[in-house]
Order: structure tokens, then C-alpha cells, then sequence
């Protein structure tokens, strides 16, 4: 069954096309990689999906459930959680208050929530960092937070957007890991990631957008060794980093 | 779970500070002497009324410094006038937290206050609770003696009989000049005080026969009056009649005069019109204006030359009709002191009751006694006219209503001549 | 008609003038992304300067200028240079500091009551000057030639302080400040220098302004209120730190306030102006003209 | 003793010393001082719902006092409802004008919330100044209304002495306290410190951050209204200029902010620093030199956001931890401060 669902998407700001028409799925239990260069459209298509932007076209079904102008809270306790690419840690508070925010989407019990928290901590092993300010973590460190506060809300569907993004090679591995874990879970992901040598290994099947368009799709290895995304990386002088 | 106990460690030491803070100042805080009666006088002596504040200030302290200086209370020792003065912002709320401490730390004898009527009525409610007297100089709204109050006594005349005065003025300069006046307008800052006046107004025009051509509050607040100069001068009235604070009292006078707006006669209601600084500000604009006035320095009563002499150097502007009924207080205060010759309230008050007050140096009024009626209004409070005009020595306030004590020899200018 | 075109007239002149008070502030805002309080204050001092420079020297109004406007600016470079620059040391990862807002206040409170300590409570105009009480007859229409002059001057400053920041260095360093922090002082601009001369600018504007206001307009020390509420509307209403938007949203409150007493007592333009100011808030909260920044 | 026993011992003695303290303080100027102190406190409390937890700076609070006070004064005057029903019906009125003045304003980003707000508060106060009736209620427009004080008695809300003043005072004092207290750990603190915070990030984790701050709104301007009430039957007049003035709402902001805004205890510090500043300060110098006051005061707020722009709470916490930390030896393991402090 696909969990996600997206048929001709189309997103314009102005007279800019940002989405044209995509249409594309995930498996439920699946690791779904996006990819494409600067500008591509990834992150306004992520936004459509997790409600931030009304898409001008096309449809988007979670689940079933057409959720076109759905708000993001709404998703978001149906179970369609986000990171930012920019990460926007509540910076005056705690890490544990940080996912306890997240964990209240279950509960209303400060105890079960703080519980619930804890548990998710654990699982990244982040739990020896819980009382820190968020405004005093690491880049790294920061990002962990994202996903932890995320994956407090029991998602089903995780949206990472660039979690990857500033981490030394080490770090990147790392996260690497743990989104395998998290699919180990159950929990079916969907990325956005620059860093090629870690999308290649995590996901299962990969898109490439191109100026808002589906240039192609497949296993890794296909679209690795599609003429168009090649072309698009690598003839138009976009830099892969 | 364990609870984070540090928010309530933190009241802790709240809570001490505010025991300390309370029960430190309870030591008395000025030396309580037998020889001495204190007055507490609550004022405006910042914010928006500060001008007028600072006038009532200059005027009790000369008072009082002549009273002690002549040997202050007998029927007591010869005890002394002791002052203290609060600033109450003009703010109601302020008045009241000085009356109390006013009554319960600095236990003062008599309270005086305090020129602002919004402050005058919740600080004559704690004056009443306590039993002490107090003395209201000049706040003229009518019901400040008509809440039933044992401890209240005003001075000045209340807000009814500032306009009946005005209308009967206005009718006595149409007989006089056998000009007639059809029209009127009335213009005033839309507080508590401009209301009043403009409610009573509206029924003595009707009694009168006049027609209101314009009735028009305003915000004292304005930056620009013209757009109200200009309803003044379409509606054509033939007499304004205002009620202004001092800076609106000022651009309106100006504004009036830019504009050519052809009026038979101005009638102000003091306040902003009497306060020292329109003369100055307003200048020629402000010739021929009508005010009304509990006082002048022209009043033609002994030792009045004298004491606005000393005050105008000690202070450099002239008594204003405010700083009047505030000297004055002082005065009725040390004539029931010597009658009451005790510092028990009730005995103040039982001897302000029946005070009857008709010389001395603190009569310098236009009227002829200080009595209080039941009410705890003072039932001689009497208000003159003044015009202001030039007469060879730059802009002077003269008195020329009742005509009983118009200045001598001069003859008002009505209607006003087309400048 | 006439009627209606006299009060117009008025409204546009007077307008203008509020316009300029507010100019300032509107500047200021663009700058340091911060409400000034104490500009009402600011503008205070300023009459309490022009009133001084004039009686002291006896010259034409507008030639004190030359003393108020250099005065003013310093008095607003060292204002924030000592009092304000500190908070945004000490807050520098807040976007909109609060924390100056209520020390602008502090100011605000300072300014006014040692103005009252030291002048005291007295009302001041200045008697002897040319342009007082000055009328432009036209047939049954009245213009305030004072107001005309202020008119004259709000255009006159408005369009150099925005020749200012288009053409020089030290403006455009200020237009970079104000778009973007960070960068600006990546590319070496110092941003606090840049704040001072903002603020110095603002406070010098509020000094032109108020060198506007003498000729008719009462001196006394809490005169700086009357024009700070309706400072705050005029730069909403023409968008936060647009300049051209404070002249027109002055222009606009100055028609309000002139029109509307015609057709209801003048206590109620009062309350349409916070309407308008609201409803604008509400609906379009970039500014009746939509700019955000013109410069 | 442990740390957690003599904090939670120094806490009821607080409150014994506070119920205490009318009958060991005899006079009635230092209730009436107390009594103000109080009332600030509680009033910048329920501002602080707003202004404190999400995180925006609302200047036009003295609004809601005025509903509050109008509401029950004029139930009380015209159709005698005790001022305690007044009360209430005031608080429910206020948070209907909050929610409606909050839907739109809370999509205002800082300094546009600030000024939106102002303009509220003064709009609401040219409103009352203009209108002399409403329909068949006696507003009595810029001449406010006077309550005579002769009703005395509790169901008229009432009293000659101070003292019960001061116990309803300090009672909702502690009921708007322990409101802040349960609501900082309860999921609409956390929503509402979030959704203030990072509002995006908030809404990604499920947070309807408008519906959180209206709810917020709602209360404070409640509990604020219930304090008009309470203004009112203390002073027995109102009058739009000192009910619904600005002065009101910026005091209450700024002793929030000195005191440390988003903190339990800020609000009372706050009210407890500037309070006797503003009152000591009038009390000295308000008649030799006048405005003297109002710059201390003014000097007072600027050196406090220059050397602790996160009010005083936070370095007087870190004192009496210290304190603490001497007593014990500091051995106990710090306090953590995840939670709402």
C-alpha cells in the first residue's frame, strides 16, 4: 500500500513554476530518496506535503486521504512528521522539552509525554544530552534534535529534509544509522539529501527532480546511471557536493 | 517526577522582602511633636496638571510661612503648620494611596486636594472613612459636596455656579451694551470637568432663549485644533463659550485668531485660561477673552495688592483664582484650628462646620465670608468676570463682573471690535 | 465645497508636518527593526532647542536649523552609541529585541520629567517671530503659512534623507544594515556605527521637525506624547520604515483629522483613526502603499 | 534537611507569613501599598500568559481591566447584581474581546503585535470616552462612574478596613500563581512556549500555534479582568483615563519584563522591585522635585534590560541557589532547568 501518494503536483509562486506536474509514491515501510540539484524544487514540494504551502495543482494523498490543504498540525497527528533544512530548535529550552513538545501530539499527560520523550532520546542516544539548552548543541547535535522531536509525534511517514547537511563525514555515517534504525521500526521515510554517497546507501528507490519536473526514477543504481540526471548534475555545471 | 522546587524557593524570598520592606518604615518616620499640626495636601505636581499644581504648592506654602511666622496656632501653644505634599499624577488611584498614608503613617491632622475632580472624589471617600477633615481649595465638579459627606468642605464655588455666573454675565453685558446674542457655541475638553460645565450650559441656554449653534468636545490631546476653529467659525455663533486645559486653551485662542473667526465675545471657564503661562503664550490673541475667575489681582479688597506683590516676587507670576482658594484654605484652616483648639479630627471638623470667616489676611477674596453649608459647600463662594486687555501696560486681567467690583474706570470691551 | 477643499488643504499641510515627526521613527525602524518610544521625547527636545536657538539669537525660525538639526543628530548618535548599543550587544541573537523597547521607554520617562525639572511645568511659545499667526487669504480660504513652510520642509527632508541613503556611502551601508545584518557586517561594514548614524539621522529629522512646529505649536515638556501615538499610526499606516510611506500615512491622519469634525464631533476622529490604523493592521499590515522599504 | 524539604518549608512559611502579615502590620498605608503590590503582580501574572508564554508583547492590556471594571460597576449600580457575579460576567466579556482582538493580531510579528495592541487599548478608551449610553447601560462617557461607598458588606464586594482586601488580593494572587504553575507544565505551556518560540517548527510537531494562543488569550484577559473588578470596588471610581490608560498596560508589561518574562515568580519580583521604586520614589521626591520619580523610575528600567535583559529573576535564582549550594555544601545535584523556571 502506498502510504504517500502525489499525483501532478504543481506549485507556482508568482509567474514561477516551483512543482510541475510530479507525481510520485511511497511504500509504506519504504526509504524514499529525492534528489536534484540547488533550486530543483525538493524543499517547496516538501513544504506542499507537510501543509506549509497550498499546492496550485495536483493532488496529495496520505494514507488514503486526500490532505491537499491540510494544516501541518493536522498532519502532523496523522502522523506526518518533518525536519527543517534550517533547523529551528526552541533554543531557550531544554532538549527534553524540545521532544516533549512532540510527544504531546499522543498525550495530554505531561508524565506520559516526559516518558514517551525519554524513550525517543534513548533510542538515538541522545539521553546523557537531555538537560542541555537546545541554543548551546552542536550543528550535529542539532540536527539529532530535529529528527528526535520529529519521531516523538509517532509518525508514520518521516519527512527528513537535508538532516545531513553541515556534517563532518563521521557525523554522516552516523545518521546514516540511525534512519536505518528508524526504518527498522516501521517508520516509512522520505528524504531529501545532497549528500549522494549517503542517499545512494540509504534509500530504496530514488527521484530526481530538475527545474520542478520528474527527470527520473528507480533504484539507486538506475538513476546513478540515467543520461537525463547526469545531465542534469553534471551538463548544466551543477556542482554535486 | 520531581518536582522543580526552585520557583517556590524563589517566593520565599519574595515574600521576605516584602515583610521587610512593610515592617521596616513602620518606625515613625517624622518626628510627631504636640506643637505641630500637620497638613497633607495632595497635588498634581507632575503629569499634565503640574502647572496648575505647582501654583496651589507656592500659595499654601506662603500661607503657612506667614501663619507660623505670626506665631502659628495660639489656641494650641502657638503650634506650627507642618506641610507635607503628595504627587498624585492627576491619577485617582495615586490620590488615594497618599490620603491613606497621608492618614496612617504620616497621621496628618487635615487633608487638602486636590484640584483634579477625578482625583477629589475617591480621596474624599478615604478622608470620610477616617474621620479626617478635608479641605478642597477648588475642584469644581458639584458633587464632590453632594456625596453626603460629614468631612468634605470646598472653598470654591462648584461647577453650577460657574456657569450660572457665566450666563448671568452674558446677560447683564447685552443689557449693558444693548447688544443682542443669538447664538451660541460651545466648545470644551471632553474629560469629567468640559462635560460638566457643557451640560449645564445646554439647559441655561435653553432657559435663556439662546440657540446653541455648535456643541463640540474635544480631545485635550489634539496637535491641531483649525479643524474645530474652522466648525466655530462656519456655525457663526455670536458668543463661545469654553472650557480648556492650558495647552488646547492656548492653540485655541491662536487658532481663532489665525482663522479671523468674528465672535461678539469669548467666555472661558478658567483652568487653561487662567493659567499664568496663556497670557504669555497667547499674547494679543488673547485680548477682549472673557474669563471667569474666582479672583483677580485687581480685586479691590485690602492686603490682596500686598500678597500678590510678594508672591509675584517670590514665585514670578501672579496669584491665579487656584492659588487664591488654595491660600485661602490655609487661612480658614488656622481659624478653626484656634476655635477648635484641639488636634482631635472631629473637633477640626465640628469647627470648620461652623466656620464663619470674614477677615484677616488670608481674605483676599472678591466675597465677604467663608461659611459652609450643610453640604460642606462654601455657601459665599462668589466668582467675578475678568476681560483681558491692554491698557497702556501690556496684557492685565481685569475684573469687570459683578459690576460691583468692576476696576475703576474702565469699561468692557463688548462686542469685540473686528481686529 | 470650498469648505471641504479649505480642510483639505489643512489636513494635507498639518499632515505633512506628522508626517515628518514621524520620519524618524519610521527610519529608525528600518534600521534597528526596533519601536522607538522616546522619539516623541526626541521631538521634544528638539522644540525645547529650536525655542532656545530662537529666543537666545533672534533670528528667523527656520535659520535655527543650522544650530538644531547638527545638535539633534549628536544628541541621537550618542543616545544610542551609550544607552541603546549596549541592550543589542547583550541580546545580539534576537531578531526584534523587546528588551529596547522598553529601554526607549526608560528614556522616553527621563527625557520628559528632566525637562520638567529643569523648564518646569510652563507653556512656551515664541511670540516674536515671523511667521506666527501668518495666513494666506484666498478669497473666503485660509492657508497657515507656517504650515506651508512645514509642508515645504517634511517634502524637502523626506526627499534627501531618501537622496541620502540611495547616493552616499555611508547610506548605502545603512540600506545594507537594514536588509540584512549579518551580511552587512560580513562585508565590513560596522553595523553599530551604522545604528548611531541612523539613529543620529532620526533624532535630526525629529529636530527639523520640531523646528516646524515652533513657530505655532506650544512648547512644554510632555508635548513629545501628543505626537508619539500618532507617530506609531502615520509608520504603519505607510508601511514600518518606508519613507515615503510615513509623509503619506501623516498626510492621510491629517485629512482624517481635518474632514472627519466636519461631519461628527472631533472626538470621534479619534476613534476612526485607530479603526483605520487596525483595519490596516489586519488587512494589509505592509502599509496602505504595500512598499516595505523604498530604500 | 534536605534542599527540596527547606524549600518547600520556606514556601509555607511564606504563606503563613504573607496570611499573617495584617494582623502584625497595624497600619493601613503599608496594606495599601501591599495591597497595590499585589494587585500588579497579579495583573502582569495574567499578562503574562500572553505576553510571557507566547512570546509576544501585548501594550494594551489596561483594556481588559477596563471591561472588567465597567462590567461589574455598572451591573452593580444600575440593576444591583453583586459586584462578585459583575465579576465574572466582566471576565467572560474580556475573554471575548481577547479572542476577537487575538485572531487577528497574533499573525502580527513583534513590533506590529505591540503597536496593534496600543492601538486596541486606546481605541477601547476613546470608545468609553465618547459614549455616555450604551443602549440602556449608564457609561457616563470621560466622567467615569463613582460607586457611594455605602453598601458594606461582602456580597456587595465591599469593606471598610483593608484587611479583606488584602486576603482577596492575595488570594487570587495565589490562584493565578498556582494557574501559571500548572499551566507551564501542562501541554498548553509547552505548546505556547513552543509556538511562541518557533512557531513553524511548532506547527510541524503538531501545534495549532493560533488556537494555543488564543486559548492563552482568552484566560489572561479573563484573569485581567477580574482584577478591574477588583480595581474597582477598591478605589469605588473608575474613569476611563485611569482605568483604560496606557501607563496601565506599559507598567504591567514592564514589570514583567524586569521581573522575567515566561517565569512564575517574574511577575511578583518584578511588581516587587518596581512598585516601592515607583511609590518610595513619589513618596520622597514626588513634592520637592517633581518628575524626580518618573526618571528614577525610567533609570531603573533602562539599567535593568542594559546588565539583565532576561529580568532578575534569573540572577536572583542563581543567588539563592547559591545560598543554597553554601548551606549544603553543594552537594546535592543541581536544578535542572528544563522545565518552566
Amino acid at each position: 500500500m502506498n502510504i504517500l501518494e502525489i499525483k501532478n503536483l504543481v506549485k507556482d509562486f508568482g509567474g514561477l513554476r516551483a512543482v510541475d506536474t510530479l507525481s510520485l509514491s511511497i511504500e509504506e515501510g519504504q526509504i524514499l530518496g529525492l534528489i536534484g540539484p540547488n533550486g530543483a524544487g525538493k524543499s517547496t514540494a516538501f513544504n506542499c506535503i507537510a501543509g506549509v504551502y497550498p499546492p496550485t495543482g495536483g493532488d496529495i494523498y496520505f494514507a488514503g486521504e486526500k490532505i491537499n490543504r491540510s494544516k501541518p498540525w493536522n498532519l502532523c497527528k496523522k502522523g506526518l512528521a518533518r525536519t527543517f533544512q534550517i533547523v529551528k530548535p526552541f533554543s531557550s529550552k531544554s532538549v527534553l522539552y524540545n521532544v516533549m513538545v512532540g510527544s504531546f501530539v499522543t498525550t495530554d499527560k505531561t508524565s506520559v509525554a516526559k516518558e514517551k520523550a525519554l524513550n525517543v532520546l534513548r533510542l538515538l542516544q541522545f539521553e546523557d544530552k537531555k538537560d542541555e539548552r537546545a541554543g548551546n548543541l552542536t550543528i550535529a547535535e542539532r540536527k539529532r534534535l530535529e529528527i528526535a522531536r520529529a519521531l516523538a509525534t509517532e509518525p508514520k511517514l518521516l519527512l527528513f529534509d537535508e538532516v545531513m547537511a553541515g556534517l563532518r563525514p563521521a557525523e554522516v555515517d552516523e545518521m546514516v544509522q540511525i534512519i536505518q534504525n528508524l526504518r527498522h521500526q516501521g517508520i516509512t521515510i522520505f528524504v531529501i539529501e545532497h549528500i549522494m554517497r549517503a542517499i545512494m546507501a540509504l534509500s530504496d528507490r530514488i527521484v530526481v527532480i530538475h527545474f520542478g519536473k520528474k527527470i527520473a526514477e528507480g533504484s539507486p543504481q538506475e538513476v546513478a546511471s540515467d543520461e537525463n540526471v547526469i545531465k542534469a548534475y553534471l551538463g548544466d555545471e551543477y556542482v554535486v557536493s | 517526577m520531581k518536582t522543580n522546587f526552585k520557583f517556590w524557593g524563589k517566593l520565599i524570598a519574595i515574600f521576605a522582602i516584602i515583610t521587610f520592606l512593610a515592617v521596616l518604615p513602620q518606625s515613625p518616620s517624622v518626628w510627631a511633636t504636640d506643637n505641630v499640626v500637620k497638613v497633607g495636601n495632595i497635588i498634581p505636581l507632575s503629569g499634565p496638571s503640574a502647572s496648575v499644581g505647582q501654583q496651589g504648592k507656592n500659595a499654601r506654602e506662603m500661607a503657612v510661612e506667614e501663619i507660623n511666622a505670626a506665631g502659628g496656632i495660639k489656641s494650641l501653644g502657638g503650634a506650627k503648620l507642618e506641610m507635607v505634599y503628595a504627587d498624585s499624577e492627576s491619577k485617582p488611584e495615586k490620590g488615594v494611596a497618599e490620603a491613606e498614608r497621608f492618614i496612617n503613617t504620616e497621621k496628618v491632622n487635615v487633608l487638602t486636594g486636590c484640584w483634579n475632580s477625578a482625583v477629589s472624589y475617591p480621596t474624599s471617600a478615604v478622608a470620610e472613612r477616617y474621620g479626617i477633615p478635608f479641605i478642597v481649595p477648588v475642584s469644581v465638579a458639584d458633587k464632590i459636596t453632594e456625596q453626603g459627606f460629614k468631612n468634605v468642605f470646598r472653598i470654591a464655588a462648584k461647577d453650577s455656579w460657574w456657569t450660572r455666573d457665566q450666563f448671568a454675565f452674558l446677560k447683564d453685558m447685552e443689557k449693558e451694551f444693548n447688544t443682542k446674542v443669538e447664538k451660541l457655541a460651545f466648545v470644551y475638553e471632553n474629560g469629567d470637568w468640559g462635560k460638566g460645565f457643557a451640560g449645564q450650559w445646554k439647559a441655561l441656554a435653553e432657559k435663556g432663549g439662546y440657540k446653541v449653534v455648535l456643541d463640540e468636545p474635544y480631545p485635550s490631546t489634539s496637535t491641531d485644533l483649525s479643524p474645530v476653529v474652522q466648525k466655530i467659525k462656519r456655525a457663526r455663533p455670536d458668543v463661545l463659550m469654553l472650557v480648556s486645559n492650558a495647552a488646547d486653551a492656548i492653540l485655541l485662542t491662536n487658532t481663532l485668531a489665525e482663522y479671523k473667526v468674528k465672535l461678539k465675545a469669548i467666555i472661558a471657564s478658567g483652568g487653561g485660561h487662567a493659567d499664568p503661562s496663556f497670557l504669555k503664550a497667547a499674547g494679543k490673541n488673547g485680548q477682549y477673552l472673557f474669563d471667569i475667575v474666582e479672583w483677580e489681582t485687581d480685586v479691590n479688597k485690602p492686603g490682596a495688592k500686598e500678597a500678590n506683590a510678594k508672591y509675584n516676587a517670590k514665585y514670578g507670576s501672579n496669584l491665579t483664582g487656584e492659588a487664591v482658594d488654595a491660600y485661602l484654605a490655609m487661612y480658614v484652616l488656622k481659624d478653626a484650628l484656634e476655635r477648635a483648639g484641639s488636634l482631635d479630627p472631629a473637633k477640626i471638623r465640628q469647627a470648620l462646620a461652623t466656620t464663619n470667616l470674614t477677615g484677616g489676611p488670608g481674605m483676599i477674596v472678591g466675597y465677604d465670608a467663608v461659611e459652609f453649608d450643610e453640604t460642606g459647600q462654601n455657601k459665599h463662594a462668589a466668582l467675578v468676570m475678568v476681560q483681558i486687555n491692554d491698557l497702556g501696560k501690556g496684557l492685565e486681567r481685569i475684573t469687570v463682573w459683578p459690576k460691583s467690583a468692576r476696576r475703576g474706570g474702565y469699561k468692557p470691551i463688548f462686542p469685540m471690535p473686528k481686529k | 465645497m470650498i469648505y471641504i477643499l479649505e480642510d483639505a488643504i489643512n489636513g494635507v499641510l498639518m499632515g505633512s508636518i506628522y508626517g515628518l515627526t514621524a520620519l524618524g521613527l519610521t527610519l529608525i525602524f528600518g534600521v534597528l527593526k526596533v519601536i522607538n518610544f522616546a522619539h516623541g521625547s526626541l521631538l521634544m527636545v528638539g522644540m525645547y532647542a529650536a525655542y532656545w536657538a530662537i529666543i537666545l539669537t533672534g533670528v528667523h525660525p527656520y535659520v535655527a536649523l543650522i544650530i538644531v538639526a547638527p545638535v539633534m543628530y549628536l544628541f541621537g548618535y550618542y543616545l544610542q552609541d551609550i544607552v541603546i548599543k549596549p541592550i543589542f550587544k547583550a541580546e545580539k541573537d534576537v531578531r526584534e529585541p523587546i528588551t529596547v523597547i522598553i529601554v526607549t521607554t526608560g528614556v522616553w520617562y527621563i527625557l520628559d520629567n528632566l525637562t520638567l525639572l529643569i523648564f518646569g511645568p510652563t507653556y512656551r511659545n515664541i511670540q516674536d517671530n515671523p511667521l506666527k499667526g501668518k495666513m494666506l487669504e484666498i478669497g473666503e480660504m485660509f492657508i497657515s503659512v507656517p504650515k506651508l513652510w512645514g509642508f515645504v520642509t517634511a517634502v524637502v527632508t523626506a526627499a534627501a534623507v531618501y537622496w541620502f541613503l540611495q547616493k552616499t556611502r555611508m547610506g548605502r551601508a545603512i540600506r545594507a544594515t537594514s536588509l540584512d545584518r549579518e551580511a552587512a557586517s560580513l562585508m565590513g561594514i560596522n553595523q553599530f556605527k551604522v545604528y548611531n548614524v541612523a539613529f543620529g539621522i532620526g533624532t535630526a529629522t525629529a529636530g527639523i521637525a520640531a523646528v516646524t512646529l515652533v513657530p505655532f505649536y506650544n512648547i512644554f515638556p510632555s508635548v513629545g506624547v501628543l505626537f508619539d501615538i500618532k507617530g506609531f499610526i502615520i509608520v504603519v499606516l505607510g508601511g514600518l520604515g518606508s519613507i515615503g510611506g510615513a509623509i503619506l500615512g501623516g498626510i492621510i491622519i491629517g485629512l482624517i483629522e481635518s474632514i472627519a469634525p466636519q461631519f461628527m464631533t472631533a472626538t470621534w476622529t479619534e476613534a476612526i483613526v485607530y479603526g483605520l490604523f487596525l483595519v490596516v493592521l489586519f488587512v494589509k499590515p505592509s502599509g496602505l502603499f504595500g512598499v516595505k522599504y523604498d530604500w | 534537611m534536605t534542599r527540596q524539604n527547606i524549600n518547600r518549608f520556606a514556601l509555607i512559611l511564606v504563606g503563613v507569613v504573607a496570611f499573617g502579615l495584617p494582623l502584625v502590620l497595624r497600619s493601613p498605608t503599608y496594606l495599601h501599598i501591599l495591597i497595590l503590590l499585589y494587585l500588579y503582580a497579579y495583573l502582569t501574572s495574567s499578562w503574562n500568559l500572553v505576553g510571557g508564554f507566547a512570546g509576544v508583547l501585548p501594550l494594551g492590556h489596561s483594556a481588559f481591566i477596563g471591561i472588567g471594571a465597567y462590567a461589574s460597576t455598572i451591573l452593580s449600580l444600575q440593576y444591583g447584581i453583586s459586584p462578585w457575579i459583575g465579576m465574572i460576567v466582566g471576565g467572560i466579556l474580556a475573554a471575548i474581546v481577547g479572542i476577537l482582538i487575538g485572531f487577528p493580531t497574533f499573525k502580527m510579528r513583534g513590533a506590529y503585535f505591540a503597536l496593534a495592541t496600543i492601538a486596541f487599548g486606546e481605541g477601547i478608551r476613546v470608545m468609553v470616552e465618547n459614549v455616555d449610553n450604551l443602549g440602556p447601560l449608564k457609561i457616563n462617557g470621560p466622567r467615569g462612574l463613582q460607586i457611594p461607598p455605602t453598601n458594606i458588606g461582602f456580597g456587595n464586594y465591599m469593606f471598610a478596613g483593608k484587611e479583606p482586601y488584602y486576603y482577596i488580593i492575595l488570594v487570587m494572587l495565589l490562584g493565578i500563581l498556582a494557574i501559571t504553575y500548572f499551566i507551564s507544565r501542562s501541554k498548553l505551556g509547552y505548546y505556547l512556549n513552543a509556538g511562541g518560540e518557533e512557531p513553524e517548527a511548532a506547527m510541524a510537531l503538531g501545534v495549532n500555534v493560533a488556537r494555543a494562543k488564543l486559548i492563552a488569550m482568552a484566560m489572561s484577559s479573563f484573569f485581567t479582568a477580574l482584577a478591574g473588578t477588583f480595581y474597582a470596588q477598591f478605589t469605588l471610581y473608575i474613569h476611563p483615563k485611569s482605568v483604560i490608560s496606557l501607563d496601565f498596560s506599559f507598567e504591567i508589561a514592564f514589570i514583567a519584563l524586569i521581573g522575567g518574562r515566561g517565569s512564575i515568580a517574574g511577575p511578583v519580583l518584578g511588581a516587587l522591585l518596581l512598585r516601592p521604586v515607583s511609590d518610595f520614589s513619589r513618596i520622597y521626591f514626588g513634592s520637592t522635585l517633581p518628575g524626580l520619580h518618573l526618571i528614577i523610575f525610567g533609570t531603573v528600567l533602562i539599567l535593568v534590560m542594559i546588565f539583565q535583559p532576561r529580568g532578575l529573576q534569573e540572577p536572583l535564582t542563581r543567588a539563592y541557589n547559591r545560598l543554597l549550594d553554601k548551606i549544603f555544601g553543594g552537594t546535592e545535584q543541581k536544578e535542572i532547568t528544563h522545565e518552566y523556571s
